[in-house]
């Protein structure tokens, strides 16, 4: 075979792969198939099966075998980041294990260690009040601290104590609250009067806390 | 021309078309404190049910306005050395403020508009949010000791004891409670203990003890304190389903 | 130009995508990471900006782009089920909406809700004003905007962004709304003072605030 019929016949085997970008003539319909069973194992997180997919395209099996057939061309090992893989119950798209040792550098890059105003917020209720419950912090919020207590909580800086009696999950600060903090007890939490608006206030901390939050749900006068 | 500007009012105070009424108030012949907005409102909603018909661009602006008007209404009733200020906002200087909120109501509607387009035109694009395999996952690494500072506890906590300045009230005849307010004095006497509606009422106007009562089925509705009463008007004893959790005072220095 | 010159230079331009199938010559650099780079937006659920991922494949920002601007080139709109798409100051990967129909019978539920008026209104002052605190909301509204507001975060269209000097939570729009309606940044949104009345409308509803007064001034009724 001649090196220009070896490239010819390389030119059609990736014609195949490669409708519609020429715009020589129109996409196949297996192409276009091609493209939607890419784009729903793409989506879907769990192997598909053939029936599966063919219900999605409303096309039958072996139109979507074809397809199938065509996709593991295009991801053959080697020639992409993604690879298309036959495990039990289906097809799955999973990245090439060459690519896996910078996926794990991306996934544990050091993070800062900083706090959303929420999250602040949230910890120091929990750290000065604990235990605290959930519908306590909104209250003193004036608004949900519902995706802020999760964080708080997967992070360990807060962690679960009982139930009130009421029902509600009451929340105590986490292993990795003093250490990340660099306190040696609770005892060393800085006291709130240089940071207290009103430090000839006698009320103990929570009930001021609570009147206050109480007086921002009513809603205060609009800003000018 | 809008028919907001041609609504016809026939209020206690004033009757004639509503524009009349925004520049009397902006000209200050007509006192805003005098002014019930609230029969401004249900003569415009008596205006829509005579027409059968809602135009959507007429409400909002009608809207707008109003919510000018009742701002304007609760900055006069705003106690502090401003006050005098506030009052001497001259006619003009009024209408500019008016003319402002309804340009900024439009823009905002319109930028509103713009971004449903750009949604729309996202229609179809999926993202993947299938987790990342846990292999891939390594346990994160555990940051370093003393990363944060404790001082940003103490801001956080320091701006939630901010009490926002509250409105004085002194200008409107009828005494007015609120159900906000009732909440927080119950919650008080239950964190002391058992106590009796009378206690908690003492000899308050008839308003306050309807606002009290409905306060107290909140507390029920909420599952935080429960009440009896032993015969028909007899005394009425409310006690916490609970008792409050222990409550943590400031850390004085050296740790209380 | 005959067919198969033609062909032959279809092959060519082919080749720079598909290197590495044929196996003729070892693949550059530029496509090895263009690999990594797929592997890394296939599996990151955010979108990563060309930093990020230079770290994760421990290369420089150059070379990023480089493998970046070939991996356009293979997912070029029309060409595949998935599509690169640039959003919130980084690259993602998403699928066709061509191939909507299909994910939507397979997964049975719609894309994302779409936006009440209410939401919508509320999203552009956060988008336009950020950050702004729910009072201010409710003052340009005029009605209020709570439960628009909490539907907003619970989507992350929406985030807190600290608290203003009255105490009142403040907003500001998170990664979740670029990604979502399809913006590289802020600044691709339009100017606000696009929107304003044409000077003469402007001028009529000034006049209309004053005229019936002056109208009674001058002892005349006010024109209907």
């Amino acid at each position: 075979m001649s090196a220009g019929a070896q490239q010819q016949s390389v030119a059609e085997a990736e014609d195949r792969s490669a409708v519609g970008v020429q715009g020589k003539r129109p996409p196949g319909e297996v192409e276009v198939l091609a493209r939607t069973v890419e784009a729903l194992l793409f989506l879907g997180g769990d192997p598909l099966g053939t029936r599966e997919l063919a219900d999605a395209a409303q096309v039958d099996e072996l139109e979507v075998a074809a397809a199938l057939a065509l996709l593991s061309e295009q991801y053959a090992p080697g020639r992409r980041g993604i690879q298309l893989r036959e495990v039990a119950g289906g097809y799955t798209l999973a990245t090439d294990p060459a690519c896996e040792e910078a996926a794990r550098r991306l996934f544990n890059r050091p993070r800062t260690a900083t706090l959303t105003p929420a999250q602040a917020e949230t910890l120091a209720i929990v750290a000065y009040l604990q235990p605290v419950s959930r519908p306590e912090i909104t209250r003193i919020r004036g608004v949900s601290a519902d995706s802020a207590a999760t964080t708080l909580l997967e992070r360990g800086l807060i962690e679960e104590a009982g139930r009130s009696q009421f029902g509600a999950v009451l929340y105590r600060t986490g292993t990795q609250f003093l250490k990340l903090f660099g306190l040696r007890s609770l005892s060393e939490l800085p006291d709130i009067a240089q940071w207290d608006p009103a430090p000839e206030e006698q009320a103990e901390l929570r009930e001021r806390l609570l009147r206050a939050g109480e007086a921002r749900a009513e809603g205060g006068p609009a800003p000018a | 021309m809008s028919t907001v500007a041609a609504l016809d009012l026939d209020l206690d105070l004033f009757s004639g078309p509503f524009d009349l009424l925004l520049t009397l108030v902006l000209r200050e012949e007509i006192d805003l404190l005098e002014l019930q907005l609230a029969e401004l409102v249900l003569a415009y909603l008596d205006h829509l049910e005579a027409r059968g018909e809602l135009d959507l661009e007429t409400a909002t602006e009608f809207i707008v306005l109003v919510a000018a008007l009742l701002e304007l209404k609760s900055r006069l009733m705003l106690a502090g050395e401003d006050e005098e200020q506030l009052l001497d906002i001259e006619p003009a200087e009024a209408a500019e403020e008016l003319l402002a909120r309804m340009l900024d109501a439009r823009r905002y509607r319109s930028a509103a508009e713009h971004l449903r387009g750009l949604l729309q035109a996202q229609d179809g694009v999926r993202f993947r949010s299938a987790p990342a395999p846990p292999h891939l996952l390594r346990a994160a690494p555990v940051p370093a000791d003393g990363k944060l500072d404790p001082a940003q506890l103490g801001t956080a906590l320091g701006r939630l004891l901010v009490v926002a300045p509250a409105i004085n009230l002194r200008h409107i005849a009828i005494p007015r409670v609120s159900l906000a307010e009732r909440l927080s004095h119950l919650r008080a006497l239950l964190r002391r203990g058992r106590f009796s509606f009378e206690e908690a009422v003492g000899d308050a106007d008839r308003m306050t003890v309807a606002i009290t009562v409905f306060a107290l089925l909140e507390l029920y509705k909420r599952g935080e304190a429960a009440w009896e009463q032993s015969e028909c008007f007899g005394e009425i004893h409310i006690q916490a389903l609970a008792p409050p959790a222990p409550a943590v005072v400031a850390r004085g220095a050296g740790g209380a």
